[in-house]
């Protein structure tokens, strides 16, 4: 533990004074690089010319730092740094003879393109979000005529449409067509209403004709307009499980029984 | 006119020359997602500015372009050129007539506005159903009226704005009335003799639009 | 040429005059809020017009005024001056607010497209969030390219036509700074030395804007 406060004693005053006020701030970074970025720059040098080695232990300072206090962090943090001491000891010492891949100055070269890269890429994306905007700075037209909008259009009508459907309204409620016919016509509703209070008397088999009310069966318009109203309200009663149906073949008569719940 | 002590006086002075004023007038009415009137654009323009004569030059400037600036009730909007209407059809693919119930009530609400839902059905002869209102409230053909003073408060319904901008009226006194509607062959029915009269309700209904069918 | 045999001859000979076609590609432009393709121009006129030329005509026309005409990747749109700004307070739509993650993320695909998210995790050093990359598309400025030749055939992302226009850019390659990034090379594509070779696919990874500068 001691070794590890000498090791943040050892960094220069400005940066350790940097390194104790990123520490507070921990949360605002974006990970391991975008901390690093931000350490590089008390380094006050071209990203290119930046001590990899000098960012190495400004880092693991800051690291040291964060477990004295305590600070939890994210497991890429700690596995930057361990990568960092394995570039500083590699960047120290000498390389061992026959040693395969890349050397230490290749892995803090692509360190240094990293940073390089990253900070490249705030610049643009601030430069981006600088210039004029749709919505913002410039617009585009508000009552657009076509596509978009015409939605408005897509439903449309002409002034002679407009005409034509007032012509029509203004003469049409004088022929009232269907007020004549309803002395012919027998609802379902009607039906239904009838059914109900008949099927409590049905306890055996009838068939559905003998339920059509009388003065309907004469006339071959309202036995067919009963006929139907009635059919229709004894299958929603069966649908309603109140009444039973049966048809011994087709068009062999229709006959119904109250269903015992 | 050297140093002017009124601060009135010195923004007047600052207003920005006609030609700037007119750019600014194009700016807005090209952005403006509704027609703009000239007490719109006063609010939006430097103070000074006069933008009833900067419209003007505006007007001028789109005469026998492929836009133009029109008047709608009492703002200002660009429209296509009329004569270029064909080349707005291709996007017009998916153009829907309205339904016949939709139509018709939205040429009994121009005639009669301001009408109440149940004086529609009365016209109609039919229930009017919400789907159809409120297809024509979303169209933004519609909007609600003053409620009736009448038992119930009922809502009344009037065109709008954009309405008269759809079918190219200047104001709902442009609809042709009864009379030019039969003298164009539209309202060839005449009504059956015996027929009821319709009485109170229709005169409460017609209200609104009376004046039309007076001349 | 008195009468030509050619159909195609004869409509070419058809085609309305400049002024004519100028108005008219002046009437679709204006009538839409979105950019209008040259192709698409070729479409709605009549048969032999040339739009490529009534665009140029017309951008003069309005240069200097309120409303100017862009071109936003092959297509074209009227959009008001950006110096006009300030008085369409009214019309601004509250923009949501980016976070930088969304932002960075943003330049960076804009800038190496079409880029895949691994790529995009190794240029900011964090893994790019499902949330990031949702509001991105969800606001059409970005979208999904080819995918990698790569094994697990990788989606990548592109930036739109609509992420042009948001930004007053014609093409990708009016990017603020994108040569000079370039020439430093800060937009290759470089892997960690020692691991494995990315190969081919990091070919293809600088397609994208490598192909903007071999003019």
């Amino acid at each position: 533990m001691s070794d590890d406060w000498t090791a943040v004693e050892r960094l220069p005053p400005a940066d350790r004074l940097a390194a104790e006020a990123l520490i507070i701030d921990v949360d605002g970074f974006e990970g391991p690089l975008d901390l690093l970025l931000t350490l590089s720059r008390t380094q006050k040098v071209d990203l290119r010319r930046i001590s990899i080695l000098q960012l190495a232990d400004q880092y693991l300072g800051f690291i040291t730092r964060a477990h004295a206090l305590r600070i939890e962090l994210a497991a890429d943090y700690l596995v930057m740094a361990a990568w960092l001491a394995f570039l500083k000891s590699r960047l120290l010492l000498p390389p061992e003879p026959g040693e395969d891949g890349p050397t230490a100055e290749e892995l803090a070269a692509h360190l240094a393109f990293q940073l390089e890269r990253l900070e490249a890429m705030r610049e643009a994306a601030a430069r981006l979000m600088a210039r004029d905007q749709l919505g913002r700075d410039f617009f585009a037209r508000g009552l657009p005529e076509d596509v978009a909008l015409n939605r408005k259009v897509t439903y449309s009508a002409t002034l002679l449409d407009l005409m034509r459907a007032y012509a029509r309204t203004r003469t049409k409620d004088e022929f009232r067509p269907f007020v004549m016919d309803r002395d012919h016509v027998f609802t379902m509703e009607q039906a239904l209403d009838r059914m109900r209070g008949l099927i409590g008397y049905a306890g055996d088999w009838a068939e559905l004709t003998s339920f059509l009310p009388e003065g309907w069966d004469g006339n071959p318009m309202r036995r067919r307009s009963s006929t139907a109203a009635h059919f229709a309200a004894v299958l929603e009663l069966a649908k309603r499980g109140q009444v039973e149906l049966r048809q011994g073949e087709t068009f062999a008569p229709i006959q119904l029984r109250r269903k015992d719940p | 006119m050297t140093d002017s002590p009124e601060p009135i006086e010195r923004s007047l002075f600052e207003a920005p020359p006609m030609a700037e004023q007119e750019r600014m007038v194009e700016a807005i009415l090209f952005a403006s997602t509704e027609p703009v009137t000239v007490a719109d654009l006063e609010q939006r323009l430097p103070h000074g500015c006069d933008p009833a004569e900067a419209l003007v030059h505006l007007r001028k400037r789109y005469e026998g372009r492929g836009v133009h600036l029109v008047r709608v009730g009492d703002a200002h909007a660009f429209r296509t050129a009329p004569d270029l209407g064909h080349l707005m059809r291709k996007e017009t693919v998916e153009q829907r007539k309205l339904s016949r119930a939709a139509i018709e009530t939205l040429a009994i609400i121009a005639y009669h506005q301001p009408v109440t839902r149940t004086e529609i059905e009365e016209i109609r002869g039919v229930a009017v159903s919400r789907g159809t209102v409120d297809q024509l409230l979303e169209l933004e053909w519609i909007r609600l009226g003053r409620r009736r003073m009448t038992p119930g408060r009922p809502v009344t319904f009037v065109v709008t704005e954009q309405f008269l901008d759809h079918f190219g009226l200047e104001s709902a006194r442009d609809l042709p009335g009864l009379k030019e509607l039969r003298a164009a062959g539209l309202l060839d029915s005449r009504p059956l003799p015996g027929s009821p009269s319709r009485g109170e309700d229709e005169d409460e209904a017609s209200v609104g639009q009376s004046e039309l069918f007076e001349d």
